[in-house]
């Protein structure tokens, strides 16, 4: 475990998480959050936790995000914040 | 304010991003308006809960807990190396093989595989939820053709009049 | 094979669900059977579980086999305390199935097997919250009995209860979010998750137990409980979301769901952290004493105001919770207050179970939905109405139904623990109860508009003569079997359960390990 | 403790009536079988009842108890019958045999709908007036007593119009809301005091508790207005309210029954919670005196300006009935026996006054004190009957009243109370005032012309039989008040 | 209230409440903190135990597997029962069954994987992708013994496979390989597995989910090898169940219930 680069990405992570949490574009939103996930899932297999870094590449980046994408396509597209 | 960072958040700074992140996600689960950002809100909630949960199981230089080479741990660790005719359907701990914590415990050579297993739980748990959720705001879509919830509500009031 | 029924009590509602999802969706008359056959499983299982609780104490089943050293494997653990929960589930599940057996016409036909599924996967999960001994665990079966729930009140037609539906779980998933960090904590300071060995830890070890870290874990824990129970500030997702699901879902809901979260609180006062410990911290006994208090008259007056009979009932769950958390947080050295709350879990269960059937019979059968509207009814449907006479008489707490020995045993645990705004809450909660029900029966008794005056009464309603005593039974207008049967069984249990509670209390002094001194001596 | 003798007679004369309910379901047709069932199951109470009473005249006392009735709070269901229980069970169970009869001759007469909810709610009510008159122990008692508030309220709003919907309103109201709101509290609050105690056998619950003289009052006077049956101001306005109901229920359920159930139990409380030492020791029972009192006075007042007769009736059964609290509260044993005489005696006399008012109803359908002019030539019987009532209600010879009047005012006189003694005759100088104007009307005023003469003669005899028999009766009590007092005595004596 | 301060004074009590627990929190990475190596004077923790003892009794190098699948087998069981669940939700929640409202059904796409012309560029890449990713989940599957991986992960890459048939394609293409009887079928499947490999050993006598019991049934020397293959078995059961879960859920989101048309 490196401390200066698990700082570096959790600085990150906290950036992704407020930018998908403010683009008034759901869809570009719901990108940055799959942005979120694979940060999250390299900060984990930085920190030694392997399985649960695979798990969130496959479970939280990956089909979380096509279920969002998948909702947002089927409702609307624009949010008012 | 640079001790402070030293002395204070550098040796917990995990845990202080895990409670900003945390925060975010709940600010905007209550305050956001738009139930896809309120989800979105949940998920970042959950997944700073599995940050707390993977921090705590975190041993400085050790690696991942995949016994590569038990053979030469095993040697570090247990002379005897496992025996298999210990009765193992009930393996009962000896203390010659689980020495007390101490400076040259190899044990620490592996992380603690406790908090991933209960995080593959949670992470799963998450998702599962996440696909509810979604669901639920398409019917809801359906029926009031908005995900707004101020609006949400504004239609759901003007239906409890006209009943 | 006795030994195996603890695993059996879950595995029987799980098997039953996985086969209606094999088999189910194309037979459809398929669905019914199974669910109750293994709802019978599974409650004579609980019974012969508790039963061995109730005459050996309590003990242990290692899931796995990994019995030492301890915390390493998932342990079930039962005792007197949850096996009584177990039967009262079983019990109430068998009912509310029962009652589920007319497909009703909110319910969509093509979703019957779905609706199956998750009613036994509900039950797999209370059962599993119940029985468990492991604090993580508890955690999973949570999150399963709440997706089911999510569902069975999603499952509805009516165009409101997918946003409840969204506001339970987001509310929901919160509150199982702070429990699983609180249960982080635990683990960070004891690093154990079963929960004799964390109890141990903390009772051994002071350094570990006195340290801010338990404290907040014990908070994120408390907090996590109320917002899935609806205590008070937290209750916001409960009306709606009770009262806009359909019937069958709010039969199995209502009664459960709120009270094995109080018993979830109870275990982790009890069992977690020790009553010592909880007590020891002054202040906090009188502060959630107070929230009580404030739950159970904002519950009381809220459900005054209500127009419909189903939102009315889920204010007052929010008032009886209110009930069930001030009594278990009563200062009362003996513990008086914690037993009567432990008893209210079960009368409570039997009674709002006993409320939600005859609203759902009313709305069901009669498309009534309105107070108002209950006009003449004890006439029209006199069995139902005695189902209900009884379950409200027993939210009243009117001896010798269960709720009048409830309300004595948390007065006295108030009186006892010298918290007399408890006291006060309670009494003023059962006067408003009291008028809540009786301008039911007067509506239900008299009809909408009576005759004026009995002044000229020589010609007033001669007919009636030979006609009222012959509406006194009247199959022909009367709920069908499937509807009554729980209802009756619903009632026969308030009094039971009240008439019995001499019994059911000396196990629950059991399971606290107090010396119990309600053995009645003659003078 | 007195010698006890265990008996399961005091159950079976509770749930006689009970068992009535279900065969008059069954002959809910039959209009003759159903009454026939009412006068049998009212009969084979009373010949319970009777059998119980040479026993207690030996100064035993009957005890039955289901053990593991409610073990959970370490009270049984528990039947306990001495001389005071035995005292109010005859009175109840031999007026229920005369009410019976003129309730089938009121209801006929008046064609009433649904009759046989009417019967078995009268028949569920009695059983739990002899529930409260045998209760063993405190529990037991409240439990009897909400049976009686939630078992009479049909009966109350028997007519199911707007009126009876008030009253029926402000009648469960008032009795629910004192009996959870102050009797429950006092009653949870003694067993905790007792450690766990509620039972009435042997000496009072509280006799040898520490109890201070606020917590005191406060206990008493929780049980005083918890009970309020017993019609103590300012719990008063449910009884005028509960006027609204069929006669025969006035009559046997709020002359005799329900308030007679009131202070029944307040005399309990005072003599079986507190004790009457305890009681003397604190002082407490001063602040019960004068509110009695008070309520004596006030209610006389209010029934001389009442126009409507049952409402008179009414109020006179308040003031009554602080006479026995008042009576109770005094403490000294003279004033004692006489409250519990008094029940008896005031029962006869206020039965026989409501079945009067009630005959005049049905006979010519006039509810007014100004409407009675000259009525009592064309139905002498009647108004015969309801001067005895009157006379012994006032406590004038030859009638039960003077008797039990001259044990409260000896009693007073004992507890050098002169001020209260002041009270008793004052009110019985206004008894006087409210009911005698009625007989003279009736007998000596002339019939304002312009009213039909012709049509009105004597109420059915159904009607006019039970009331002469009590009219009778209370004369009788004047002359043989021996089983009375030696009840009476038992008690007394026992302190 | 506006929801906006409301939610600032809630989170800032509850950040307050987290900071002060994180006060006293052991060190980041400190190997001797309780949850790593049991409190100071008690007994090691557990995961001292299984780090020490989990591959003598189970035979498996890794040990989030080992406990995953065999020390806590029950959470696990119940996580791919909290999977089936949601799914079972979902389905009640969004499924139109028979009557599908024509308003809802997007516009059918002229898009097929198989023999249409139109994308045959995406077409293609998906045709070559897919066996190889469902190749690798298969991998992943059964080499959860031995490196990171296991049922979930193999599972969840299983349903993406056939998700991103769906997102190629149209949901037909997807449907017409995995309908919804089959997973719901298969759904149903996992979880007996599951739960079948913890009944076998009741019926043997032992308690639910001892693998140690399954020697004779499996015919492996020693209880650690049995163990080792019913953990494989139990992954088996968690992928099958999670994967048509996954899929399932995608397909009615996608289609919002009518599994028509799709994206």
């Amino acid at each position: 475990m490196i401390l200066s680069f698990d700082i570096i990405i959790l600085i990150f992570l906290i950036v992704a998480a407020v930018i998908s949490l403010n683009v008034k574009d759901l869809l570009s939103s719901a990108m940055i959050y799959g942005i979120y996930g694979f940060l999250i899932c390299l900060l984990w297999a930085e920190m030694g936790a392997v399985d649960v870094a695979f798990t969130e590449a496959t479970v939280g980046a990956g089909v979380s995000t096509v279920l969002f994408i998948a909702t947002i396509l089927n409702t609307r597209r624009k949010s008012s914040d | 304010m640079v001790e402070f960072f030293l002395n204070t958040v550098k040796p917990h700074f995990n845990f202080w991003v895990y409670v900003i992140l945390m925060m975010v996600g709940l600010w905007s689960l209550i305050a956001k308006n738009n139930l896809i950002k309120k989800m979105m809100g949940l998920a970042i909630f959950q997944t700073a809960i599995i940050l707390f949960y993977v921090s705590l199981g975190v041993k400085d230089g050790a690696t991942i807990p995949v016994l590569e080479h038990y053979g030469d741990y095993a040697e570090k660790a247990e002379p005897a190396g496992p025996d298999a005719s210990k009765p193992a359907s009930k393996p009962a701990p000896n203390p010659a093989s689980m020495p007390a914590p101490a400076a040259s415990n190899p044990a620490d050579a592996f992380a603690n595989p406790v908090p991933h297993v209960l995080m593959l739980t949670a992470i799963v748990v998450g998702v599962a939820t996440l696909g509810v959720a979604l669901a639920l705001c398409e019917m809801i879509f359906k029926e009031f053709d908005t995900l707004e919830e101020d609006e949400l509500l504004r239609k759901i009031k003007a239906l409890h009049d006209d009943a | 094979m006795l030994e195996q029924l603890p695993a059996v009590i879950l595995l029987a509602p799980l098997f039953g669900a996985l086969l209606i999802s094999l088999f189910g969706l194309r037979e459809r008359r398929a669905c019914f059977p199974v669910a109750f056959a293994s709802l019978l499983i599974a409650l004579a299982s609980a019974i012969g579980a508790g039963t061995r609780a109730f005459t050996g104490g309590a003990y242990d089943y290692f899931i796995g086999g990994w019995e030492e050293p301890l915390g390493i494997g998932i342990v079930l653990r039962v005792d007197s305390l949850n096996g009584l929960l177990l039967i009262a589930i079983a019990v109430v599940a068998v009912l509310a199935l029962i009652f589920t057996i007319r497909p009703s016409s909110e319910k969509d036909e093509g979703k019957t097997a779905y609706f199956y599924i998750l009613f036994l996967l509900l039950c797999v999960g209370l059962f599993g919250i119940t029985i468990t001994g492991d604090a993580f665990n508890l955690f999973v079966l949570i999150e399963v009995s709440a997706l089911t729930s999510y569902g069975l009140v999603a499952i509805g037609s009516s165009r409101r209860c997918k946003m409840a539906a969204f506001h339970y779980l987001l509310m929901g998933t919160v509150g199982a979010s702070f429990y699983l960090l609180g249960v982080g904590y635990l683990y960070l300071k004891t690093g154990s998750l079963n929960i004799q060995d964390i109890n141990t830890i903390l009772a051994t070890n002071a350094v570990v137990s006195e340290s801010p870290g338990v404290t907040t874990a014990f908070i994120l824990i408390l907090v996590g409980i109320w917002i899935k129970m609806a205590f008070f500030p937290l209750y916001g997702w409960l009306p709606n979301a009770y009262s806009y699901c359909p019937s069958g879902s709010a039969c199995l809901l209502a009664p459960l769901m709120t009270k094995v979260s109080v018993y979830v609180m109870i275990r982790v006062m009890l069992s977690i952290f020790g009553l010592e410990w909880v007590f020891g911290h002054p202040g906090w006994s009188d502060l959630v004493v107070w929230l009580a208090v404030i739950a159970i008259l904002a519950g009381s007056i809220m459900a005054l105001a209500q127009r419909e009979i189903k939102r009315m009932l889920c204010y007052l769950i929010v008032a009886e919770i209110g009930y069930m958390v001030g009594g278990a947080w009563l200062n009362d050295p003996n513990l008086w207050g914690l037993t009567g709350a432990f008893y209210h879990i079960l009368a409570d269960a039997m009674m709002t179970l006993c409320l939600f059937l005859t609203a759902g019979i009313f709305f069901k059968y009669r498309g009534i939905s309105e107070i108002a509207d209950l006009d003449g009814i004890f006439k029209k449907m006199p069995l139902t109405s005695i189902g209900f006479v009884i379950g409200a008489l027993a939210m009243i707490g009117v001896p010798p139904t269960c709720g009048f020995f409830s309300k004595f045993y948390l007065i006295r645990g108030g009186i006892e623990g010298g918290q007399w705004e408890y006291v006060a809450a309670l009494l003023i909660s059962s006067l408003v109860n009291a008028v809540l029900f009786f301008r039911i029966f007067e509506i239900a008794y008299f009809g909408k508009k009576p005759a004026e005056g009995h002044d000229h009464e020589h010609n007033h309603e001669h007919e009636h003569e030979h006609e009222a005593p012959a509406q006194t039974v009247l199959p022909a207008r009367e709920a069908p079997l499937s509807a009554l049967i729980p209802l009756l069984a619903a009632a026969a249990l308030i009094l039971l359960v009240g008439i019995f509670n001499g019994q059911i209390v000396e196990l629950i002094r059991v399971a606290f390990e107090i010396p119990s001194t309600v053995v009645s001596n003659l003078r | 403790m007195e010698n006890t003798v265990t008996s399961f007679l005091p159950v079976l004369a509770c749930l006689a009536s009970l068992a009535a309910v279900p065969l008059l379901l069954i002959f809910r047709k039959e209009i003759f079988m159903r009454e026939l069932v009412t006068f049998g199951a009212g009969i084979a109470k009373f010949a319970l009842v009777l059998a119980m009473l040479p026993l207690i005249l030996e100064g035993k006392v009957l005890e039955y108890t289901f053990v593991n009735g409610f073990a959970g709070i370490n009270v049984p269901i528990a039947f306990r019958v001495d001389g005071l229980s035995m005292i109010f069970a005859l009175v109840a169970s031999s007026l229920w045999i005369a009410t019976s009869l003129y309730s089938v001759g009121y209801m006929r007469g008046l064609k009433e709908h649904a009759q046989t909810r009417f019967f078995v709610f009268f028949a569920i009510s009695l059983c739990a007036t002899l529930g409260v008159a045998f209760a063993g122990n405190l529990l037991t008692l409240y439990l009897f007593y909400e049976m009686l508030s939630l078992a009479t309220w049909p009966l109350v709003t028997h007519h199911q119009d707007k009126e009876a919907r008030s009253g029926g309103r402000t009648y469960l109201s008032y009795l629910l809301g004192t009996s959870i709101g102050f009797a429950l509290p006092a009653l949870i609050f003694t067993y905790v005091k007792s450690g766990g105690d509620l039972s009435f056998g042997g000496a009072a619950i509280l006799a040898e508790s520490d109890l201070g003289y606020w917590p005191g009052l406060f206990l008493l006077l929780g049980f005083a207005f918890g009970f309020s049956k017993a019609g103590m101001m300012p719990f008063h306005s449910w009884l005028p309210g509960a006027m609204v109901a069929p006669t025969p229920v006035s009559a046997l359920l709020h002359a005799v029954a329900v308030v007679k159930v009131g202070v029944f139990c307040i005399i309990r409380v005072v003599t079986g919670v507190f004790g009457i030492d305890l009681l003397g020791r604190l002082g407490i029972n001063l602040v019960l005196c004068w509110i009695a009192a008070f309520t004596v006075i006030t209610s006389s007042l209010i029934a001389l300006s009442q126009d409507n007769l049952k409402r008179r009736l009414a109020f006179s059964t308040i003031g009554q009935l602080s006479y026995i609290i008042l009576g109770v509260a005094l403490l000294s044993e003279h004033a004692v026996a006489g409250s519990m005489m008094h029940i008896a005696m005031h029962a006869f006399g206020k039965i026989t006054l409501f079945f009067c008012a009630g005959a005049i109803f049905v006979a010519c359908g006039k509810k007014y004190v100004s409407q009675l002019d000259g009525l009592g030539r064309r139905m002498p019987v009647t108004f015969a009957a309801f001067a005895i009532g009157a006379i012994s209600v006032t406590g004038l010879p030859p009638t039960g009243g003077l008797l039990s009047k001259f044990y409260l005012v000896w009693g007073a006189a004992e507890a050098g109370q002169i001020a209260l003694l002041c009270v008793f005759l004052v009110s019985s100088v206004l008894n006087g005032a409210y009911f005698f104007p009625i007989v003279y009307r009736a007998f000596f005023k002339p019939t304002p012309e312009g009213e039909a003469t012709t049509g009105i003669r004597e109420a059915p005899l159904a009607c006019v039989i039970p009331l002469a028999v009590t009219a009778i009766g209370s004369v009788l009590l004047f002359f043989f008040p021996g089983t009375l007092l030696e009840l009476t005595d038992l008690m007394v004596g026992k302190k | 209230m506006n929801p906006k301060i409301f939610a600032s004074i809630a989170v800032v009590i509850t950040g307050l409440v987290l900071l002060y627990g994180v006060s006293d929190f052991p060190t980041f990475g400190d190997p001797r903190s309780p949850a790593n190596s049991g409190v100071e004077g008690g007994a090691p923790s557990t995961s001292l135990y299984y780090i020490n003892e989990s591959y003598s009794a189970t035979k498996v190098p890794n040990l989030v597997t080992s406990v995953l699948a065999d020390y806590r087998s029950y959470d696990t069981m119940f996580e791919t029962v909290v999977v089936f669940a949601a799914g079972m939700a979902i389905f009640a929640i969004l499924r139109c069954v028979g009557k599908d409202d024509g308003a809802v059904v997007a516009p059918q796409r002229k898009s097929s994987i198989d023999g249409d012309h139109n994308r045959i560029i995406v077409g293609m890449t998906c045709r070559l992708a897919v066996p190889v990713v469902q190749i690798f989940a298969l991998y992943v599957i059964a080499h959860g013994h031995y490196s990171p991986g296991g049922g979930f992960q193999g599972g969840v890459m299983l349903g993406a496979s056939f998700i991103l048939i769906a997102l190629a394609g149209n949901l037909e293409d997807a449907l017409s390989r995995l309908s919804e009887r089959s997973y719901m079928a298969l759904a149903a499947l996992g979880i007996l597995i599951y739960a079948g490999f913890g009944v076998l050993p009741q019926v043997l006598g032992k308690n639910f989910l001892d693998y140690g019991a399954l020697q004779k049934i499996l015919l492996t020397d020693g209880p650690e090898m049995a163990r080792s293959h019913s953990m494989l078995g139990v992954e088996i059961g968690v992928a099958l169940t999670v994967m048509s879960i996954m899929f399932a859920i995608f397909a009615n989101l996608s289609s919002r219930g009518t599994l028509k048309g799709g994206l």
